[in-house]
């Protein structure tokens, strides 16, 4: 019975990170719209994106391989799993323990890894751009994340993401340097991976300054469909990881019945929304930087993660 | 035996020193083959009358060796040589010849200091010794502070007579006759390669002119 | 009735004169070969019944090996040096009339080394290495090239002056005797002489040392006597080159050990080690760096003995067990293995037409055995496994460490050097695109074979005898 | 007792096979089977031996030992399989089993067979010889002829003077690594020489000792596997070598080069100083960047693998450095985690290394090509080796759920213990390290990123890369094996990790947690609480995942595909060259890190338009490892010799000169002296 109620937990876990995300880009997208005067699109728009692609012919060149019509799969999915492990609503679900976050980290490297590859599959000059663009910015964003990891784990003397969650939301742990550093890194890294201004720009198609999109510009019908998906899912994980990392207030713990459920989405469900709101604001008051600057930006996030670490290893009291 | 005896024998070898260093003062090919002849002839001395002392009748032998060998056919043959050669005007030195002397002194202490603690060795043995020695680290010197061929064969020659002194003053050694004649042929052979070769100038090469392209492994090779 | 031991130094004697006389060069060459037979076999019956030491003659543990390696080489060589000739006079290099004079030499220098080492008088023993060095010289000049006339007087001349030196030494050591084991010829024996060493007078005894070390060291090949010995490895023939740097440095190494016995016996003389420890460094680094720039191939492998008997000194002059062990079993390594080389290097030249490191190249290609040949002999001088070379490196270089790290550093160092040296020139010549002629060698690869299969078989397993008797003399080397 | 010494007999039997392989080489080399013969018994052999170490890794018992009357007098030379040596028996002849399995094919295309197959056997003895040996001389003798055979086989295409500079640099190389332990081990055995490791082993070392050993095998095992600033002759040596050898030696013998440093620094050398991990640690972070940064710069594919390979190195040695440190304070536990991690990442990149190598080894053989700038579309013309490549390039850049990231997983759990450190300098360090370690991951990605990409995807750059064919069966045979054995360490490692445990017991004093105990098999580095991580259920996950997305797309989305030409944002450009190169893929992280790291020389040649010419765009990138170290080490052994080799060219009076004068500095001192 018990079992069946954790697989159940867990299913919605699952179902809802992939529900949800859509609606959070509308959401961002209306709300950044709106801050530039203009109406937008209505939330559900993505919904609606998703679904006409879908039923679009898909177009593949010539000379694509198999690697180019998995890889969507493979992304969306490596993606997925990373979400699925992200306690949004409760920790301790049945799986949780099964990757902790240095895995999760490593599965949205696996997932840029094969969307690297098939950007460079059909053998244009944006994909190669767009791939060799996107592992450089990893190539550093990666270390500040791992960095981060181990700043919380440092605190909360574990990786395993349902058991920090319920350390940090017990709030004994109290505010810390390390752990703020570790937020403002974290806000950088998040903006990098995700393609926002002022890294990236997803609604640009401009060839010089994009990344993402160069990487994903011969998609199209469903393969782009479920690389969309993809993308926001990733933004809603990014989200989730913020929720439980630095704000885990209202998560149900381990053995909580029907009610902390509820209560525990409905907080989660806020908190996205909060998140969904700040970040256009975040986006239209920076502009868009060149492409060789971004090192800077991503290298302060990665010294300030540093400096966490350095903190933490020499005093626990950071 | 009385001391009067010891005393002829370091006359004679001391007299062999100082030839030595007449032979280092010499720079006239000519006179240093001379001098060479005498200091041969004083060698031979020194041994028949060690092999008076020590009543070593085969001492004569080595003795009418030096005597005939060194003291009149290897002149000489050198001084048919540098007549051949036309070189008995020559005169080379690498340093200048007070330097040369200044060493040799330096040499001469050094040897008297190597020897002179006395051990159980018998005294005059010594001091004989230190002679020899000196003798021989002067011709040394006489090969290396000149360039002319003969004179550093008359260098060797005169090492090698400190070589015999030396050897027969140690009473009672096997083989220095044999030893002598060998080291006799040695020079011989040493006159005779100068000649044949026709080494005008120095050791270096067998022939100035022919050879200097030549030498083991030219840095122009 | 004649022993062995006397039967080494008569039977090449006796081959002296006769080969002299003999006109047909291939009956001369297969004479040469029966002489050396007879004296290798007369050697190993040195290994069976007892040998009574005289005032002239001794076999004991150190010369008994030196003597079969000396015969074995000699014999080995002389087998080469047949089918090296036989070429020789094909392109004319060398005239019939001076191949009975080169024989008669040959034994001359085989009878002279033999009794150098079976000697039990210094007097005779000096008489040895000087008939020996003579002996060379008239094989180096055969050429009658300006070179080789230069390299043999110059060998003359060095080496004379070197001869009267160790003839001062000696009389010293006689003199220092005399006054304890009386006059004549027993102040002259080994035997006496290192029974007697700690009542002998220290600072004569030291005195005679240094003149022999300068003496006998300029046979060595020690930096800075070392000047005759490139030249006349160079420009003489191959076969002579090969028995000069596998027997006649081994033959003048051994003197030296023997007098260093003496004075290890008188603790009051001076201290040899270091003596020879700094010679043998000197010796070892400066000959690694001349490696690099020689462009003649005979003239490389000189060098290359120059730091192999430096290694040794260097290993005599540190001493003990180990290192006395070493430094013997690294005589014994080098001498078959550049013997060997020389072997190699004699056809590589004969083929290729000329001994310029620069115009051989590629021999894998056009002379895959010779190149195996050749590759693994520069392997086994470089000291890599599974050479009997590796072994004695391998006890020298760590025992060293333990005691001394500064020296052995720099022995690491030098080695290195030497490595680079030489495995840069093995490449040159093994590898690349092949030049020069591509005609089959008629050449005996056998003897080259043999010495490199002892010396594999050496660096596996050492038979027990020949562990005992390097375990007796390093003990007495002290 | 009987059979006691079985492991330890079977595995010298299988170093005599091996080189009884070399010699039927020489007598067979002329005939046309060689090459089939030489490599099916080499695998033979290979098999035989895996399954000794195999029994003896998996059924510790007390070691089996040996000797026999040959090598050094008195000592013998003795053998010995423990638990690591039986570990790294089984890393060096499962790279030996496979790797002559694919030489089964790839020898074929040979052309000089005589200059490889009699050294491959050889080579394989040595490697093997090393690891059984048990006394020094053994061991370094071995150890050298591992160099000496392998030399040989980097000269096998000799004809091209860069792999005659190649073979030079690794022997120089590597004969100064030999030198450096025989220093070490003879410093450990003493004056009176007693170079049994038994005796070492037993003996009392001085703190000084021990530092000064550990110091001289760090350079020395340093040297062979390829620590920077030690790692040049690496990258020249191994891709000289035909694919299937350089497989061996990056995968393989690198990994005796760790053997080396592990046994002499765990097992013999005593307790070195905490200090010394600090050392190892760091060497090991800046070797693992430094490598991922100059892969990433190669063009040539094999040389990118074999800098590459130094990257892996330097991660193995952040593990050791780490497992010193925990050993020196106690903590047995960490540092038994440490050392796990690190032995885990030898196998594991022995594994991927030499799949790597292989398919960079079938590349060549179809193609005949190995710059990478020349390649491209492969993955239509060889698929097969396409996708065991990819495998091999997922499992290097530690992505889930494959071998390579367990590994590393490993090592970054070792990290976070390393808090409890008690020294400062440590505590500081460790995380700098841990950063190198996080950084080297991502550029790893990077680099086979543009790996894979470049050579098989895209659109092929000459018309060598368009004629290509898939190669044959037993070279993709022993790729797949390759990459199943990547896959299958990834899913459940547990067994691998328990397998270890006696290794960590015997050299870190202290044991993982027994990972069978887990449920559902995963793995805890110390506790469940702390971490945790299941490679199987994650690629259950992943696997279920997608095929419900694809099966829900397929369900409700049109399956309607149409083919057509690139589309490129509205302009295609068919020219092969406007795709993104492997220059011009590195040019971002180039512009990051280059300017830093090694001084990079971009010279672009921009024709003005109108103008009729090609522009031109050449890249320079040094190694500084070669302008501050071995150039002018090089320089001044030419100045030396230079200026020595004027005493060639005296006058006989001034060699006597010389003899005088020594010969009176003598007399001197002997005046002096009394």
């Amino acid at each position: 019975m018990a079992l069946i109620v954790d697989l159940l937990m867990q299913a919605v876990q699952m179902a809802l990170v992939v529900a949800i995300a859509p609606v959070v880009l509308g959401v961002t997208r209306k709300v950044k719209a709106r801050l530039l005067r203009r109406i937008g699109p209505p939330v559900l728009q993505p919904y609606r994106d998703l679904w006409k692609l879908m039923h679009k012919e898909a177009v593949l060149a010539h000379n694509a391989s198999w690697i180019y019509r998995t890889a969507p799969y493979l992304i969306f999915a490596a993606t997925w799993v990373a979400a699925a492990l992200v306690p949004s609503y409760a920790s301790g679900l049945l799986f949780s323990w099964s990757a902790d976050l240095i895995a999760i980290v490593a599965l949205l490297a696996t997932a840029r890894f094969a969307l690297a590859l098939a950007g460079m599959d059909v053998g244009t000059a944006f994909g190669g751009l767009g791939a060799s663009r996107e592992m450089m910015i990893a190539s550093l964003a990666e270390p500040a994340m791992l960095l981060i990891v181990f700043t919380v784990a440092l605190v909360a003397g574990t990786t395993q993401l349902s058991a920090i969650a319920t350390i940090f939301s017990t709030g004994s742990v109290g505010l810390r340097v390390s752990l703020a550093l570790g937020l403002f890194a974290f806000l950088f890294v998040a903006v990098a991976e995700n393609a926002r201004i002022p890294i990236d720009n997803p609604a640009t198609h401009l060839e010089l300054t994009m990344v993402h999109e160069a990487m994903v510009l011969e998609y199209s019908g469903r393969h782009l469909a479920v690389i969309e998906a993809a993308s926001a899912l990733k933004l809603v994980l990014y989200f989730s990881l913020i929720i439980c990392l630095f704000v885990p207030l209202g998560i149900a713990g381990p053995g909580a019945g029907m009610a902390d459920y509820t209560v525990g989405i409905a907080a989660y469900l806020g908190k996205l929304l909060v998140l969904a709101v700040l970040l256009p604001i975040g986006e239209t008051s920076v502009a868009k930087m060149r492409v060789f600057r971004y090192p800077i930006f991503v290298g302060s996030a990665f010294a300030a993660a540093a400096l966490a670490v350095f903190l933490l290893f020499v005093s626990k009291g950071f | 035996m009385s001391k009067l005896w010891f005393d002829i024998a370091h006359l004679l070898a001391g007299g062999m020193l100082v030839l030595s260093f007449a032979l280092l003062y010499q720079d006239r090919i000519a006179a240093v083959i001379n001098v060479f002849a005498v200091q041969a002839i004083m060698l031979s001395l020194s041994v028949a009358w060690q092999a008076l002392v020590q009543d070593a009748p085969h001492l004569i032998v080595t003795a009418a060796i030096a005597l005939v060998v060194k003291g009149f056919v290897i002149p000489t043959a050198l001084h048919q040589i540098i007549r051949r050669l036309e070189i008995h005007r020559e005169v080379e030195q690498v340093i200048g010849s007070g330097l040369t002397m200044l060493t040799g002194l330096g040499l001469v202490a050094l040897s008297i200091l190597l020897v002179q603690p006395v051990g159980e060795v018998s005294i005059y043995v010594r001091e004989d010794l230190a002679f020899a020695l000196a003798v021989i680290l002067l011709g040394l010197l006489m090969m290396i502070t000149r360039r002319n061929a003969i004179t550093q064969v008359v260098g060797f020659m005169s090492l090698e007579n400190g070589l015999i002194l030396a050897a027969t003053g140690a009473k009672g050694m096997p083989l220095v006759v044999e030893i002598s004649v060998a080291f006799s042929i040695l020079i011989a052979f040493i006159v005779f390669g100068v000649f044949v070769f026709r080494i005008r100038e120095r050791f270096d090469t067998v022939d100035v002119s022919a050879l200097d392209r030549f030498r083991g492994e030219r840095r122009d090779a | 009735m004649i022993g062995p031991a006397e039967a080494v130094i008569v039977i090449p004697a006796v081959a002296v004169p006769l080969l002299a006389g003999v006109s047909s060069y291939r009956l001369g060459a297969s004479l040469n070969i029966l002489a050396c037979t007879l004296t290798l076999v007369a050697a190993t019956a040195l290994l069976f019944g007892e040998h009574p030491r005289s005032n002239l003659l001794i076999i004991d543990d150190f010369n008994i090996f030196l003597i079969i390696l000396t015969t074995f080489v000699g014999f080995t060589t002389s087998i080469f040096s047949a089918t090296y000739l036989a070429h020789e006079i094909e392109i004319g290099r060398l005239t019939p009339l001076f191949l009975r004079f080169y024989h008669a030499m040959y034994q001359a220098l085989m009878c002279a080394m033999n009794a150098a080492l079976v000697a039990n008088n210094i007097g005779l023993m000096w008489v040895g290495v000087e008939v020996a060095t003579l002996s060379t010289v008239m094989m180096v000049g055969i050429y009658r090239t300006p070179e080789a006339i230069e390299a043999a007087w110059k060998y003359f001349i060095l080496g004379s002056v070197g001869i009267g030196l160790a003839f001062f030494g000696t009389i010293l050591i006689y003199l220092v005797a005399q006054d304890v084991v009386g006059d004549g010829l027993p102040a002259m024996s080994w035997d006496l002489l290192v029974k007697s060493a700690p009542m002998l007078d220290p600072k004569l005894l030291s005195l005679a040392f240094v003149f022999l070390l300068v003496g006998y060291g300029t046979k060595v090949g020690l930096a800075p006597f070392h000047a005759w010995l490139p030249d006349a490895h160079a420009e003489g023939p191959t076969p002579i080159s090969a028995v000069l740097s596998g027997l006649l440095l081994n033959v003048a190494l051994y003197a030296l050990l023997r007098f260093k016995m003496v004075l290890a016996g008188n603790p009051a003389a001076i201290n040899v080690g270091a003596i020879m420890v700094g010679l043998g460094l000197m010796s070892l680094v400066f000959a690694a760096f001349m490696l690099y720039r020689r462009r003649d191939i005979k003239r490389l492998f000189a060098y290359s003995s120059i730091e192999h008997m430096g290694i040794a000194t260097f290993a005599f002059g540190m001493g003990g067990p180990l290192a006395n062990f070493a430094g013997l079993l690294h005589m014994t390594m080098h001498s078959l293995i550049k013997s060997g080389i020389f072997f190699a290097v004699g056809h590589i030249a004969q083929v290729k037409g000329t001994q310029r490191i620069a115009a051989i190249s590629g021999i894998s290609v056009t002379h895959p055995v010779l190149a195996v040949l050749f590759s693994f002999g520069v392997i086994a001088i470089a000291g890599l496994p599974p050479f009997g070379m590796f072994t004695s490196e391998f006890m020298l270089v760590s025992s060293t460490f333990a005691r001394q790290p500064i020296l052995s550093i720099v022995l690491v160092a030098g080695l290195l050097v030497g490595f680079g040296a030489l495995i840069l020139r093995l490449q040159d010549i093994v590898f690349g695109d092949p030049t020069g002629k591509a005609h089959p060698a008629q050449a005996s690869y056998v003897p080259a074979y043999v010495h490199l299969m002892l010396v594999l078989i050496a660096g596996l397993w050492l038979p027990e005898p020949v562990v005992e008797w390097f375990r007796s003399v390093a003990a007495l080397l002290g | 007792m009987p059979g006691i010494d079985l492991p330890a007999t079977t595995g010298l039997w299988c170093v005599a096979g091996f080189l009884g392989v070399a010699g039927i080489a020489v007598i067979t080399g002329r005939h046309q089977a060689a090459s089939s013969l030489i490599y099916g018994s080499a695998l033979a052999v290979a098999l035989v031996a895996l399954g000794a170490a195999l029994m003896a890794f998996l059924r510790p018992g007390p070691p089996w030992t040996l000797a026999l009357p040959i090598g050094l007098p008195d000592i013998g030379a003795r053998f010995r399989v423990d638990a690591l040596s039986a570990f790294f028996l089984v890393v060096v002849n499962l790279g030996a089993a496979v790797t002559s399995l694919y030489a089964l094919g790839y020898g074929r295309h040979e052309e000089e067979p005589r200059r490889v197959l009699p050294f491959y056997g050889a080579f394989l003895g040595g490697m093997n010889l090393v690891v059984l040996a048990d006394d020094a001389f053994t061991f370094l003798l071995a150890w050298e002829f591992m160099s000496l055979t392998s030399w040989a086989i980097v000269l096998a295409r000799h004809r091209d003077p860069a792999n005659g500079r190649a073979g030079f640099i690794y022997l120089v190389m590597a004969s100064f690594g030999t030198l450096c332990l025989l220093l070490a081990l003879g410093l450990l055995a003493g004056p009176a020489g007693g170079y049994a490791f038994e005796t070492i082993r037993l003996a009392s070392h001085t703190p000084f000792t021990t530092t000064l050993a550990v110091v001289l095998v760090l350079l020395g095992a340093g040297s062979k596997a390829g620590v920077v600033p030690l790692h040049v002759w690496l990258p020249l040596a191994h891709p000289a070598a035909p694919s299937h050898a350089s497989a061996l030696l990056s995968g393989v013998m690198t990994k005796v080069g760790i053997y080396g440093f592990v046994r002499i620094v765990f097992d013999l050398a005593g307790m070195p100083n905490p200090w010394l991990g600090l050392v190892v640690l760091a060497l090991g972070g800046i070797t693992a960047v430094m490598g991922v940064l100059y892969a990433l710069m190669q063009h040539d594919l094999k040389r990118l693998l074999a800098y590459h390979t130094v990257e892996n190195i330097g991660i193995i040695f952040i593990g050791l450095g780490l497992a010193l440190a925990f050993r020196a304070n106690g903590m047995s536990v960490a540092a038994a985690l440490a050392m796990t991690a690190a032995l885990f990442h030898v196998f594991n990149h022995s594994v991927f290394k030499s799949l790597l190598f292989f398919g960079a080894g079938a590349v060549l053989t179809a193609t005949g090509e190995r710059d990478m700038e020349r390649l491209g579309g492969l993955i239509h013309r060889m698929p097969q080796t396409a996708l065991a490549f990819l495998i091999g390039c997922a499992a290097i850049s530690a992505l889930p759920p494959l071998n390579g990231f367990v590994s590393e997983w490993l090592t970054f759990q070792a990290i976070l213990v390393s808090p409890d450190l008690p020294q400062w300098a440590l505590k500081l360090t460790v995380p700098a390290v841990g950063a190198l370690l996080a950084l080297s991951a991502a550029l790893a990605a990077a680099c086979f990123v543009k790996a894979f990409g470049v050579t098989f995807l895209g659109r092929p750059r000459s018309p060598a890369a368009a004629a290509a064919g898939e190669v044959d069966t037993f070279s993709l045979t022993a790729m797949f094996l390759l990459a199943a054995i990547c896959v299958l360490a990834g899913v459940l490692p547990g067994f691998i990790i328990d397998a270890l445990s006696p290794v960590t017991s015997m050299l870190a004093g202290g044991t993982m947690p027994r990972q069978a105990a887990v449920p559902w098999m995963s793995i805890v580095p110390i506790a469940e609480s702390r971490s945790s991580y299941n490679g199987l259920i994650i690629l259950t996950f992943l696997i279920a995942s997608g095929a419900m997305t694809a099966m829900v797309i397929h369900r409700f989305a049109t399956r309607a595909t149409r083919r057509s030409a690139i589309w490129d944002c509205g302009f295609p450009l068919d020219a092969p060259q406007t795709q993104y190169g492997s220059a011009s893929f590195a040019m971002p992280i180039r512009r990051v890190f280059g300017s830093v790291v090694f001084n990079v020389h971009e010279r672009i040649d921009m024709p003005r338009p109108g103008e009729i010419r090609a522009g031109s765009f050449r890249l320079r990138v040094l190694d500084p490892a070669w302008r501050f170290g071995y150039g002018p080490i090089g320089r001044v052994v030419t100045a030396v010799s230079t200026s020595l080799n004027q005493l060639q060219f005296l006058t006989i009076r001034r060699y006597l000169a010389l003899v005088f004068g020594t010969l009176i500095a003598l007399l001197v001192v002997v005046a002096i002296w009394r």
